[in-house]
C-alpha cells in the first residue's frame, strides 16, 4: 500500500469517511437534513476526486483493484446515480415516520460497494464487493419495516442473494481449484492457449455466472426483481434499478473482457439463451401488468436481456453500446422511479395504474417527464434510449449477432405496448377529479422536482446530441487495453 | 494427501451444498431457510479451504475468513429482519408472505 | 489422516442429512454444530487448522448461538415443531430432491472428471502465512470486511430496533397471552 | 439553412403553441396556422425560384455533422420530388388546422403541437440524405401521431391508437436493423462507416446481402403505405382518428411509405428490387383488389375510404417496381393526387360527423338537396377516387398502368378491374350519404365560409392536376431520370447535389433499352409474362 | 374557323361551371338561358364550321390547346381533331343537343333541381363532344368517362328513389367495365406505338401489324369491350333499359341520340385497327347482329314506352354494329345519324305523352292519345315510320336498307348476318307499331293534364323534318344515287364494294327488305287493332308467358349477372368485412397475453419457487456446460 495508492482509492475513501462522519454526527444529534447533506456532499466530493484519476494508463493496486477509465468513468456514474438517488429520497422520507438516517449511511455503503465492484480483479475484491452492496440492500429494501410489502421484500432478497452468493462462491471455489489463482488476469494467463476451458473452470464460471446474473435479475434469476422492486422504497428500487446492476454489470464486462470470454462456444450459447428469455420474459410478463412498479421491474429484466446482446459482441464497439445504454438506462430509471417518488404519499407508494389516470391533467410537468422517461426505455428517438438502442443494435449488427438482433427488435415492440399503455393512462380523463396530495414544502419538493427536471433535460440532450456522450466513452475505453485490443 | 482425496474433499464440499441446497428448497420457515444457506456458504468455505490446500496457497483460507465475515453480517441482518417480519405477520412461513405476485 | 477425513466427512454429510430433516429447530441446529465441528476437522485434515479453529468459534460458536438467540425471542412453541411437521410431508421432498440430484451428479461428474491437473502433496499452509497475506496482498479485503461488517450491524440494528417492548410470554398477562396464540 | 428552417419553424411553432395556450385559447390556431402557412410559402418560394436549374435533379442542400463517431450528419437536401411532398404536406397540414378549428375543443394547445410535430417529421423524413436521420424522423413523427389519435380520436381510439404505433414501430426497427447492416457493410467494404445516402448508393453487396437488406427497408415502407397483408392498421387508425389527424394519416403518413421506396428501396438495391419486383407487384395487384373487396361492404365511412386507401396504395406499389419513367412519374402523382382525394374524403367524413356525430352509413342520406355544395363538392372527391378523368388521379393511375403494362401485362388487367371495384364502392358513398333517403336529421346546414375555405382548394387542386399536371411532372422528372439511370447502368449513378451531371432531357421515343431491361426483369416469372 | 374549335366544348363547359357556381341563385328564365345557349351556339359554331368544311374539304381540322402532359414520349394533348367523321357526330351532339336542352326547358320546369339538370346537361355535351373530337385516345377516353359520369349523375336525377339511384349505379359499373377493357387496349396500343395520338397510330398499324396480327386482334377486341359497354351491345346492354329512370330529354340525348353511339364512334374511329383484325370485325357483326335480336324480342314485349324505346335504341345500335362489322363504315355513321334525329324524336314524343300523362309510362294505361295531342301523334308516327323503315319516304329506310345490303353483298357480308338483319327489321316494325297502336289507337284511358306547349312541339317538327328528309342525302345507286353522306366519309373511311354478282339483284333485296317492313306493321295491325282477342289467347299458353316473362326481362341477363357476379362479390365483401387479416395479427396479440399468462403464473410470490428458479437456471448451466 503506497500512498499513491491512496490516492487512486480517493473516491472510495471518501465514502468510507462520509460514513464514519455520519454515524458521530447521528449518535451526536439526528437531523435528517444534515445528514443528507453529509452524503451528497461524500457524493460529490467523490466525484470530484475522479477528475484527479482521469488517466489514460490503467493504475493497478495489486491484487484486487486496477484503476483504469472504464472504472473510473463506471464509478462516476454510479457516484451521480446515488447523487441523484440521495436528493430524491430526501423528499420521500421527509414524510416517512421511519428513522432517516441510517438510510443515508446504508446507501453510501451500498454505494461503496458498487465502486468496489467496478474497479475490482480479483474475487476476493469482487465477492467483498457484491456482498457490501448485498448487506446494505438487505436492510434498504425492507427500510419501512412497518410495511408488510418491504419486509417481505427483504427476507426474499436476502435469501435468495446469499443462496446465489452462495453459489457463487462455489464457483470462485472450482475455478480457483482449477487454475490456482484468483485474479481475472491470472485466470485469463492459466486458459490464454486453450482452446476449450476445463469441465471444472467451466462450471465455476457458470456458478458464478449465477451469482453475478442474480444480481443482473436475468432470467432465470430473474424472479425476486418484480417483489423487490414493489416492496422496496421508490428511491431503493431506483437504486437497485440503477447502481446495483450497473455496479455488477461494469464487473461482468471487466471480467469478461480480461478473460476473453466470447471464445467459448459454451458460454456464448449461455449467454444466447439468457438473453433471449430474458427479453421474452420481461417483457410478456410486464404486458398486462397493473402495478407500475412491476412494469417497470420486469422492464429491467428485458433491457438487461438488450445489453446482454451488446454484451456478446463482445469488442470495443458493444462495451461502449453498454456503457452508453447504461447511462441512458440510469438515467431513465432515476427519473422514472423519481416520478413514483413524488407521487407517492405517506400510506404507499404510487404504483398502481390507477393512481396515474388523468396525470397528464392533473401534474402535467410531472406526467411529461415520466412520458419521456418511458419513451426512453421504449426507445423513441429524442430521447438517449432511443441512441442506446441503436448503439446496442449496432453492436450486435457489427458482430452479426442477427438472431439476437431480431429478437431485440421483437422485443422492443412487445415492450412498446406497456409502456405506451402507461402514457395512454396518464392521458386519459380522469372519471373523479383526484385531490392532488398535500405538497411538501416547497423546498423539498423543489429539490426533487429539479432533480427530475436535470434528468428529463439531460434525456433529451444525449437523445438529441449524443457526440459528446459517445466521445468520452470512446475516450475514456482507450485506458483499457482489454478492450481497445479487440 | 492424494489427488484423490483432494477431490474427495470437493467432493464432500459439494454434498454438503446440495444438503443446503435442498433444505432451502424444502422448507417453508424463513430461519430454516437461513440456517440452510448458511449450510451453503459453509460448504463453499470448505471449497476454498480444499482449493487452498491444492495450491498450497494462503489465499484459499483469506477468503474463507472473508466468507464467515460475511456469513456473520447476513445472519445477523437476516435475524433482525426474521424478527421484524414475525413481528408484522405473526408467521415466519415464507409461503404466507406473498402479498406481491403476478 | 485418510481415515481421519472420511469418518469426518461423513459425520459431516450425516449430520448435516440430521440438520435438513428436523422438524424442532433447537434439535436442527445442534446437529448443525456437530456438522460444523466435523467440517473443522475436515479442514484440520487440508492442513488448515487455523480455520478449522475459526470454524469453531465463529461458524459453531457465534453464528449458531445467535440463532438460538432469535428463536429464544420469537418463543417457537409445540405448535411450531407440527406446524414444521405438517410441511415436511414426503410429498414436498420430491422436487426438491430432483433437482438436487441432477445438480449433485453433474457437478460430482465434473469433479471427479479424469482431467483435472495432478497436485502436489499437501503441505500445510499455517497461520502465520494467512496471517502474512491477509494484512500483505489483502490488506484492502480486510478493510473492506470491516465496511462489510459495518454495513451488517447499521442494518441489523435498523431492521431489528423494536419499537414496542417485548414481553417474554411467560411474563406477560394471561389473557395476552392467549390473545397472542 | 432554408431547409433547416422548415423543419425548425413547425417545432418551434408547436411548443410555441402548447405554451400559447395559456395566454389564450384561441391563440394556439393562430400560431399553428401561422407556422404551416410560413412553411408553405416558403417551400413554394423555392418552388418558384429554383424552376429555372433543372437541370440537376438536387436543388438545395444542407450539412453539417451531427454523431461525427458514427458518421452521422444533419445532412438535408431537395430535390423535386421532395419538393413536391413537401408541397403536399404543407397544403395537407395548413388544411389540417384549419379543419380542427372547431372540432377540436379540448386541450388545443397540446393538440396543435402534435400536429406541428408530425408535420415537422414528416417534413424531416422527406428532407433528409442521412439513414440514421431518416430513421429519426421516421420515429419521430410516429409519436404525435399515436396522441392524435389516442387523445382526440373517436370511441375506440385507444386500441387503434396501439395498433398504429406498434406496426409503425416493428416495422421501422426491421429498416433500422437494414439500415445498420448496410451501414457496416459499407464502412467494411469501405473503411468509411457513414449514414450518408449518398455513399451508401455506391455499396457493393452480395445479392444475400442485399435482398435481406431490402427486405429490412420493405418492411418499414410497406407497413407504412400500407400493403395487403400488413394494412390491418391503417382501417382502425384512420378511422378513429380526428379529421385532421385522418387526412395526416392517409394524405402524408402513407406517402412516406411510398416515398421510401422511391428513394431508398429502389436506388439502394437495385438488383434485388429486379429480382423482386415481380412479387412486389403481385402485392400490389392483390391490395389493389382486396382493398376494393373490403372497402365495399364497409358501413363506417371512415373505414370505408380508409380501405380504398389500401387500395389505391397498391397502385404505388405497383408503379414502384415497374421500373420505368410512365410507372414512377405515376406512383408520384397518385402520392399527391391520393393525398388530396382521399384526404378530401376524410375531411367530408368529418364536416359529416360534425353535423351528425357518426359516421354509419346507414344514419346518411339524402342531403343532395340539403346541402348541394357539400354535395357538389363530394361528387368532385368521390369522382377522384374512383380515377375519372380529368381529375389527378386518373393521371396517377393511367400512368401507372401505362408503365405497369410494359412491366407485367397480367397484374395489369387485374390491377385496372380494380378501378371497376373502386366505380363500386365510390359510388356507394354518394349513394348512402347524398342519393337515397336517410333518417331525417333536423339541422344539417350547408357548408359554410370556413369549410368552403378548406374544400375549393382541394377541388381545385385536383382538377389542376387533372388537367394540367405538366409542371408536377416536370418537377419530379429529374429525380425520377436519376433513379432510373440505375437500371439502365452497371450501377446506381444518382450524383451527389453539387457535382451532379446534368441528364439528358427524355426523348420522345420509346427508350427501347427500358424495354429490353423490363423484359429481363420479369423473364424469371412465367405468369407475367405478355402474350406475345 | 379552326381557332374556333376549341369553344365547341368548352361552351357547354362553361355553361356548366357557371350553372354549377351560380346555379341556385340564378332565375329559372336565366339558367334556362345559360344551359339552353351556351349548347345552341355551340350549335351554331358546328354548323358554320360544317358548312366551311364542306366548302373548302380540308382531311381535317386541328386545333392544339394545350399539351396536357408529357412524361417519357408519352405526350397527349388536350387537342381536337375535326374530320368529316367527327363533324358528323359534333353535328348531331350539337344540333339534337340543343334541341333537346329547349324541349327541356319547358319538360323540366317545374322541379326544383332545374339548375342542376341543365348543369348536367351542359357538362353532357361539353364531354361528348370532347369525345368526338379529341385528337388522342386519352382525352377520347376522358370525354368517354365523363359523358359516363352525366349519364350516371341524370339517370339518377331523380335520386330520392333508390331505384333511380341504383340504375344510375348499374350504368356507370357497366359502362366502366367496358371501359376497363378499352383502357387495357389503350395500354396495349401505348405499347406498341409509343403514342396514343389517334391519327398516329392509324398511319402506323398497317405497318407495324400484318393483318390478322395476335396484337391487333386483342387490341381491337379490347376497343370493342369499351364499344359495347357503352353502346349497350351484347353481353354489356343491360344497363341501358334501367337507364330511363332519368328524365325524358336524357334519354332522348344520352340514351338515345349521342352517348350510346359513342362505341361506333370509337369503332369507326379506330377502323385501321378492325380492319387488321378480320376475326375481330366479325365479332364486331355478330354482336350487331345478336344484339339486334335479341333487344328486338325484348322490346315486344315491354309495356314501358321508354323501355320499349331504349330496347329499340338497343337494337339500332346492332345495325350500327353490324354495318361497322361488315366494313360498312359510311352506313353505320349514316344510321347513326339518321337514328339521332328520329330516336330523339320518338323519345320526346314519348316524353311528352309521359308529362301530359302526368309521369305515367305505362302503354297499357295510354291509348287513343291520336286526337289529343295530333302534333305529338304525326310526329310520332314519323319518327316510328322511319324507325320502322318503311320504304321511300323515311330516312330510316335508306340507312337500314344500306346496311342490309351490305351485310349480305359486302366483302364481308354473310347470309346469316342478312337474314338476321332483316328478321330484325321484321320484328322492329312489330314492335315500333304496337307501341303506335296501344298509345294512340284505341280506347282513351286517362285524360291529358298538361298538353304540350310550343316549345315542346317545335323540336318535334323539326326533328320529324330531318327523319324524314334526311335520308335522301344517301340514296342507292339503282335509286337515284345519291351519295353525298359517302362522298364526305370517303377521305376517313374507306369505302365498301359489293359483291358484284349480287349487285345486280339489288333492286330485288330491296324489295325484300321493303315488305318486310310493311309486312311488320300489317302483322301489328293484325294483333293489336284488327283482333288483340287473338293475341290474348297466345299470351295466355304456358309457353308464352314464360317466354314473354324471358323476353321481358331482357333475355334473364340481369338475374345472370346478378347471381354471377353481383351477388357473389356482395357475398364475399360482406363476409370479409372484419378483413380477415385482421384475425391474424389480433391472434398475435392473444398469443402474447397467453403467454403472459404462463409467465405470471411462475411469479406466484413464493420464496421457495424463486429458490428453485435459481435452480433450474443452474441446471441449465451446468447442462449447457456438459453437453456443449
Amino acid at each position: 500500500m503506497s500512498q499513491t495508492d491512496f490516492l487512486y482509492l480517493m473516491p472510495l475513501l471518501i465514502l468510507t469517511f462520509a460514513v464514519l462522519v455520519s454515524m458521530l454526527v447521528i449518535a451526536a444529534w439526528r437531523n435528517h437534513k444534515i445528514i443528507y447533506v453529509i452524503t451528497a456532499l461524500s457524493f460529490i466530493a467523490a466525484f470530484g476526486s475522479l477528475f484527479e484519476l482521469r488517466t489514460t494508463t490503467a493504475y493497478v493496486i495489486e491484487p484486487m483493484f486496477v484503476i483504469d477509465g472504464f472504472g473510473v468513468f463506471y464509478i462516476g456514474m454510479i457516484l451521480l446515480t446515488s447523487l441523484l438517488v440521495s436528493m430524491l429520497s430526501y423528499a420521500y422520507f421527509e414524510q416517512r415516520e421511519e428513522r432517516k438516517e441510517e438510510y443515508y449511511l446504508l446507501l453510501v455503503l451500498a454505494t461503496l460497494g458498487a465502486c468496489v465492484l467496478v474497479i475490482s480483479t480479483h474475487f476476493a475484491s469482487l465477492f467483498l464487493g457484491l456482498e457490501i452492496l448485498s448487506i446494505s440492500l438487505y436492510a434498504l429494501i425492507p427500510y419501512l419495516r412497518t410495511r408488510p410489502r418491504s419486509d417481505e421484500a427483504g427476507i426474499k432478497y436476502l435469501i435468495l442473494a446469499a443462496f446465489s452468493s452462495a453459489f457463487m462462491l462455489f464457483g470462485m471455489a472450482l475455478v480457483y481449484f482449477s487454475t490456482g489463482t484468483m485474479m481475472f488476469s491470472g485466470l485469463a494467463q492459466s486458459i490464454a492457449g486453450m482452446q476449450e476451458l476445463p469441465l471444472l473452470l467451466l462450471t465455476g464460471i457458470g456458478m458464478i455466472l449465477i451469482g453475478v446474473g442474480f444480481k443482473l435479475g436475468i432470467v432465470p434469476f430473474h424472479m425476486w426483481t418484480p417483489d423487490v422492486y414493489e416492496g422496496a422504497p421508490a428511491p431503493v428500487t431506483a437504486f437497485i434499478a440503477t447502481v446495483s446492476k450497473g455496479g455488477v454489470l461494469g464487473l461482468l464486462v471487466r471480467f469478461f473482457m480480461e478473460v476473453d470470454g466470447f471464445r467459448y462456444p459454451v458460454l456464448i450459447t449461455i449467454f444466447t439463451v439468457v438473453a433471449i428469455t430474458s427479453m421474452f420474459a420481461g417483457n410478456l410478463l410486464a404486458l398486462i401488468q397493473k402495478n407500475v412498479k412491476r412494469i417497470l421491474a420486469y422492464s429491467s429484466i428485458s433491457h438487461l436481456g438488450y445489453i446482454l446482446v451488446a454484451f456478446m459482441a463482445g469488442n470495443q464497439m458493444g462495451v461502449e453500446a453498454i456503457t452508453f445504454y447504461l447511462v441512458a438506462y440510469f438515467i431513465t430509471s432515476v427519473g422514472a422511479f423519481g416520478v413514483v417518488a413524488m407521487l407517492s404519499d405517506k400510506d404507499s407508494d404510487a404504483e398502481l395504474l390507477d393512481d396515474y389516470k388523468g396525470l397528464l391533467w392533473r401534474r402535467p410537468w410531472t406526467a411529461a417527464v415520466f412520458s419521456a422517461m418511458l419513451l426512453s426505455l421504449a426507445g423513441i428517438p429524442l430521447t438517449a434510449g432511443f441512441v442506446g438502442k441503436f448503439y446496442i443494435i449496432a453492436a450486435g449488427i457489427n458482430d452479426q449477432l442477427w438472431l439476437l438482433v431480431v429478437m431485440l427488435v421483437l422485443n422492443s415492440v412487445i415492450g412498446l405496448y406497456y409502456y405506451i399503455k402507461i402514457i395512454a393512462v396518464m392521458f386519459q380523463q380522469p372519471e373523479t377529479e383526484r385531490e392532488p396530495g398535500t405538497r411538501l414544502r416547497p423546498s423539498i419538493y423543489v429539490a426533487s422536482a429539479g432533480t427530475l427536471a436535470v434528468l428529463a433535460l439531460l434525456l433529451v440532450y444525449v437523445g438529441v446530441y449524443p457526440t459528446g456522450l459517445v466521445q468520452l466513452i470512446q475516450n475514456v475505453l482507450v485506458s483499457v487495453p482489454e478492450i481497445v485490443a479487440k | 494427501m492424494t489427488p484423490a482425496h483432494m477431490e474427495a474433499a470437493l467432493m464432500l464440499a459439494g454434498v454438503l451444498f446440495m444438503l443446503g441446497l435442498i433444505s432451502v428448497l424444502i422448507r417453508r420457515n424463513i430461519i430454516f431457510m437461513l440456517i440452510s444457506v448458511e449450510i451453503m456458504l459453509n460448504a463453499a468455505g470448505l471449497a476454498f479451504i480444499v482449493a487452498g490446500s491444492k495450491w498450497v496457497q494462503p489465499d484459499g483460507q483469506v477468503m474463507f475468513i472473508f466468507i464467515l465475515t460475511m456469513a456473520a453480517a447476513e445472519v445477523s441482518v437476516g435475524l433482525a429482519l426474521i424478527l421484524q417480519i414475525y413481528h408484522q405477520l405473526k408467521t415466519l412461513d415464507s409461503d404466507a408472505a406473498n402479498l406481491m405476485k403476478g | 489422516m485418510e481415515l481421519t477425513f472420511y469418518i469426518a466427512a461423513a459425520v459431516a454429510t450425516l449430520a448435516t442429512i440430521l440438520t435438513i430433516t428436523r422438524y424442532n429447530i433447537i434439535h436442527a441446529l445442534l446437529y448443525l454444530v456437530v456438522s460444523f465441528l466435523a467440517v473443522a476437522v475436515v479442514f484440520f485434515t487440508l492442513g488448515a487448522p487455523f480455520m478449522a479453529a475459526l470454524e469453531i468459534i465463529i461458524y459453531a460458536g457465534a453464528i449458531v448461538v445467535l440463532i438460538i438467540f432469535v428463536i429464544m425471542m420469537l418463543n417457537l412453541t409445540h405448535e411450531d415443531v407440527d406446524k414444521e411437521k405438517e410441511w415436511l410431508t414426503p410429498r414436498v421432498w420430491v422436487g426438491p430432491a430432483i433437482l438436487s440430484l441432477v445438480l449433485l451428479a453433474e457437478l460430482a461428474y465434473i469433479i471427479l472428471a479424469p482431467d483435472t491437473q495432478p497436485t502436489e502433496a499437501l503441505v500445510a499452509v499455517d497461520a502465520r502465512l494467512v496471517g502474512m497475506s491477509l494484512y500483505g496482498p489483502y490488506m484492502l479485503g480486510v478493510q473492506l470486511c470491516g465496511i462489510l461488517l459495518m454495513a451488517g450491524i447499521v442494518g441489523a440494528y435498523h431492521l431489528g430496533r423494536q419499537k414496542k417492548k417485548v414481553v417474554h410470554r411467560f411474563l406477560q398477562p394471561k389473557e395476552e397471552r392467549s390473545a397472542a396464540i | 439553412m432554408i431547409l433547416v428552417w422548415l423543419i425548425v419553424i413547425l417545432m418551434a411553432g408547436g411548443l410555441l403553441a402548447w405554451l400559447s395556450k395559456k395566454v389564450s385559447p384561441e391563440l394556439p390556431r393562430w400560431v399553428a396556422l401561422g407556422a404551416v402557412l410560413l412553411d408553405l410559402i416558403l417551400i413554394v418560394y423555392l418552388w418558384i425560384s429554383t424552376e429555372a436549374t433543372t437541370g440537376s435533379a438536387w436543388l438545395l442542400r444542407y450539412d453539417i455533422p451531427w454523431i461525427p463517431q458514427w458518421g452521422v450528419s444533419f445532412s438535408l437536401a431537395l430535390d423535386g420530388l421532395s419538393l413536391l411532398m413537401l408541397l403536399l404536406t404543407f397544403f395537407l397540414g395548413l388544411l389540417s388546422v384549419l379543419i380542427s378549428w372547431k372540432e377540436i375543443k379540448t386541450k388545443v394547445g397540446f393538440f396543435h403541437f402534435n400536429l406541428l410535430w408530425v408535420l415537422a417529421g414528416i417534413a424531416g423524413v422527406f428532407l433528409t440524405m442521412d439513414l440514421f436521420l431518416f430513421y429519426f424522423f421516421w420515429e419521430v413523427m410516429l409519436i404525435p401521431m399515436y396522441f392524435l389519435i389516442g387523445v382526440w380520436g373517436h370511441e375506440n381510439r385507444t386500441y387503434a391508437a396501439f395498433k398504429f404505433f406498434l406496426f409503425t414501430q416493428a416495422s421501422g426497427l426491421f429498416m433500422l436493423l437494414a439500415i445498420l447492416g448496410l451501414y457496416f457493410i459499407h464502412g467494411s467494404e469501405t473503411g468509411n462507416y457513414t449514414f450518408n445516402y449518398f455513399q451508401l448508393l455506391n455499396t457493393p453487396l452480395a445479392p444475400d446481402a442485399a435482398r435481406l437488406l431490402m427486405f429490412g427497408f420493405l418492411a418499414a415502407f410497406l407497413v407504412k403505405l400500407p400493403v395487403v397483408p400488413f394494412h390491418s392498421w391503417l382501417p382502425d387508425a384512420h378511422s378513429q382518428a380526428p379529421t385532421a389527424g385522418s387526412v395526416i394519416l392517409a394524405g402524408l403518413l402513407l406517402k412516406t411509405g411510398a416515398y421510401g421506396l422511391l428513394r431508398f428501396v429502389v436506388p439502394l438495391f437495385p438488383t434485388a428490387a429486379v429480382e423482386f419486383a415481380p412479387w412486389a407487384m403481385l402485392l400490389g395487384g392483390i391490395g389493389i383488389l382486396y382493398g376494393a373487396i373490403v372497402a365495399y361492404s364497409q358501413t363506417d365511412l371512415k373505414r370505408l375510404v380508409a380501405y380504398t386507401s389500401v387500395s389505391h396504395m397498391g397502385f404505388v406499389i405497383l408503379g414502384v417496381f415497374a421500373f420505368n419513367e410512365w410507372a414512377l412519374q405515376g406512383v408520384v402523382m397518385q402520392m399527391i393526387a391520393h393525398g388530396l382525394s382521399t384526404g378530401a374524403l376524410f375531411i367530408l367524413a368529418g364536416f359529416l360527423y360534425e353535423r351528425l356525430h357518426t359516421r354509419d352509413l346507414a344514419q346518411m342520406g339524402g342531403f343532395w338537396s340539403k346541402a348541394p355544395k357539400m354535395g357538389v363538392v363530394a361528387l368532385v372527391f368521390v369522382m377522384a377516387t374512383l380515377g375519372l378523368p380529368g381529375l389527378g388521379n386518373f393521371i396517377a393511375e393511367f400512368l401507372t398502368l401505362v408503365g405497369s403494362w410494359q412491366a407485367a401485362n397480367w397484374l395489369t388487367v387485374f390491377a385496372t378491374i380494380g378501378i371497376v371495384l373502386a366505380t363500386a364502392y365510390s359510388l356507394r358513398i354518394m349513394q348512402k350519404v347524398f342519393y337515397e333517403p336517410g333518417p331525417q336529421q333536423e339541422s344539417f346546414h350547408d357548408l359554410n365560409f370556413r369549410e368552403m375555405l378548406i374544400a375549393v382548394p382541394m377541388v381545385l387542386g385536383l382538377l389542376w392536376l387533372g388537367l394540367y399536371p405538366q409542371p408536377i411532372i416536370d418537377m419530379a422528372r429529374p429525380s425520377i431520370k436519376e433513379q432510373l439511370q440505375a437500371y439502365n447502368m452497371e450501377g446506381p449513378t444518382i450524383a451527389e447535389p453539387k457535382t451532379a451531371v446534368v441528364q439528358p432531357q427524355p426523348g420522345a421515343t420509346i427508350d427501347a433499352e427500358q424495354l429490353a431491361i423490363n423484359q429481363r426483369a420479369f423473364s424469371n416469372l412465367q405468369i407475367f409474362q405478355s402474350p406475345k | 374557323m379552326e381557332n374556333l374549335l376549341w369553344l365547341i366544348p368548352a361552351l357547354p363547359f362553361l355553361g356548366a361551371l357557371l350553372l354549377i357556381l351560380l346555379g341556385t341563385r340564378l332565375s329559372r328564365m336565366l339558367v334556362a338561358i345559360l344551359g339552353v345557349g351556351s349548347v345552341a351556339v355551340s350549335a351554331i359554331i358546328t354548323i358554320l364550321l360544317g358548312i366551311e368544311f364542306l366548302s373548302n374539304r380540308p382531311e381535317f381540322y386541328h386545333q392544339e390547346v394545350w399539351q396536357w402532359f408529357s412524361v417519357a414520349g408519352f405526350t397527349p394533348s388536350i387537342a381536337f381533331h375535326v374530320d368529316a367523321l367527327s363533324i358528323v357526330f359534333v353535328f348531331v351532339i350539337t344540333f339534337v343537343g340543343a334541341l333537346i336542352h329547349f324541349y327541356a326547358t319547358a319538360y323540366m320546369a317545374d322541379d326544383q333541381d332545374y339548375s342542376r339538370f341543365f348543369a348536367c346537361m351542359n357538362l353532357f355535351v361539353g364531354s361528348m363532344l370532347v369525345l368526338v373530337m379529341a385528337d388522342n385516345l386519352l382525352l377520347l377516353y376522358l370525354g368517354w368517362e365523363g359523358v359516363g359520369l352525366c349519364s350516371y349523375l341524370l339517370i339518377g336525377f331523380w335520386y330520392k328513389e333508390p331505384e333511380n339511384g341504383y340504375a344510375a349505379r348499374k350504368a356507370f359499373l357497366i359502362t366502366r367495365v367496358g371501359d376497363t377493357a378499352m383502357a387495357i387496349g389503350l395500354f396495349m396500343l401505348f405499347q406498341a406505338f409509343g403514342t396514343l395520338h389517334i391519327q398516329t397510330i392509324l398511319n402506323q398499324a398497317p405497318e407495324a401489324w400484318s393483318v390478322g396480327s395476335q396484337m391487333a386482334v386483342i387490341v381491337a377486341l379490347l376497343l370493342l369491350g369499351g364499344a359495347v359497354g357503352k353502346s349497350g351491345q351484347l353481353p354489356l346492354q343491360t344497363w341501358l333499359p334501367d337507364a330511363m329512370a332519368g328524365p325524358t330529354p336524357v334519354s332522348a340525348l344520352i340514351h338515345a341520340a349521342t352517348m350510346v353511339t359513342a362505341g361506333v364512334y370509337l369503332i369507326a374511329r379506330m377502323y385501321v385497327i378492325f380492319e387488321l383484325a378480320p376475326l375481330a370485325q366479325t365479332i364486331v357483326a355478330i354482336v350487331g347482329a345478336v344484339t339486334l335480336l335479341l333487344a328486338g324480342f325484348s322490346a315486344l314485349t315491354q309495356y314501358d314506352l321508354k323501355r320499349v324505346l331504349a330496347y329499340s335504341t338497343i337494337s339500332q345500335i346492332g345495325y350500327m354494329f353490324l354495318a361497322l362489322g361488315v366494313g360498312a363504315w359510311s352506313a353505320g355513321i349514316f344510321h347513326f345519324m339518321i337514328h339521332g334525329f328520329f330516336k330523339a324524336l320518338l323519345f320526346l314524343c314519348a316524353g311528352a305523352i309521359i308529362m301530359a300523362l302526368h309521369h305515367e309510362q305505362d302503354m297499357r294505361k295510354m291509348g287513343g292519345l291520336r286526337h289529343k295531342m295530333p302534333v305529338v301523334y304525326w310526329t310520332f308516327l314519323i319518327g316510328a315510320a322511319s324507325l320502322a323503315a318503311l320504304p321511300l319516304i323515311t330516312a330510316g329506310f335508306y340507312s337500314k336498307d344500306q346496311i342490309l345490303w351490305y351485310a349480305l353483298a359486302g366483302e364481308n357480308g354473310s347470309i346469316w348476318l342478312y337474314l338476321a338483319g332483316l328478321f330484325g327489321a321484321f320484328i322492329t316494325s312489330i314492335y315500333t307499331f304496337r307501341m303506335v297502336f296501344i298509345t294512340f289507337f284505341g280506347e282513351s284511358k286517362t285524360h291529358l293534364e298538361y298538353p304540350p306547349g310550343k316549345v315542346i312541339t317545335i323540336p318535334l317538327i323539326i326533328l320529324a323534318i330531318l327523319s324524314l328528309v334526311s335520308g335522301f342525302i344517301e340514296l342507292p345507286h339503282n335509286f337515284g344515287h345519291v351519295t353525298l353522306f359517302s362522298n364526305l366519309m370517303a377521305p376517313v373511311l374507306p369505302g365498301i364494294v359489293a359483291n358484284e354478282s349480287l349487285a345486280a339483284n339489288e333492286w330485288l333485296f330491296q324489295l325484300v327488305a321493303a315488305i318486310v317492313s310493311l309486312g311488320g306493321v300489317f302483322v301489328a295491325y293484325l294483333f293489336y287493332i284488327k283482333s288483340p282477342q287473338f293475341l290474348g289467347s297466345i299470351e295466355r299458353s304456358e309457353f308464352a308467358m314464360a317466354l314473354h316473362r324471358f323476353w321481358h326481362s331482357g333475355w334473364g341477363f340481369d338475374a345472370l349477372y346478378d347471381a354471377l357476379i353481383v351477388r357473389p362479390y356482395v357475398f364475399i365483401s360482406k363476409l370479409n368485412k372484419r378483413d380477415f387479416i385482421d384475425s391474424f395479427y389480433t391472434g398475435l396479440a392473444r398469443l402474447a397475453e397467453g403467454f403472459h399468462v404462463m409467465f405470471s403464473e411462475t411469479q406466484n410470490g413464493v420464496l421457495r419457487n424463486y429458490v428453485a428458479g435459481i435452480v433450474v437456471g443452474a441446471i441449465m448451466i451446468l447442462t449447457i456446460s456438459l453437453f456443449l
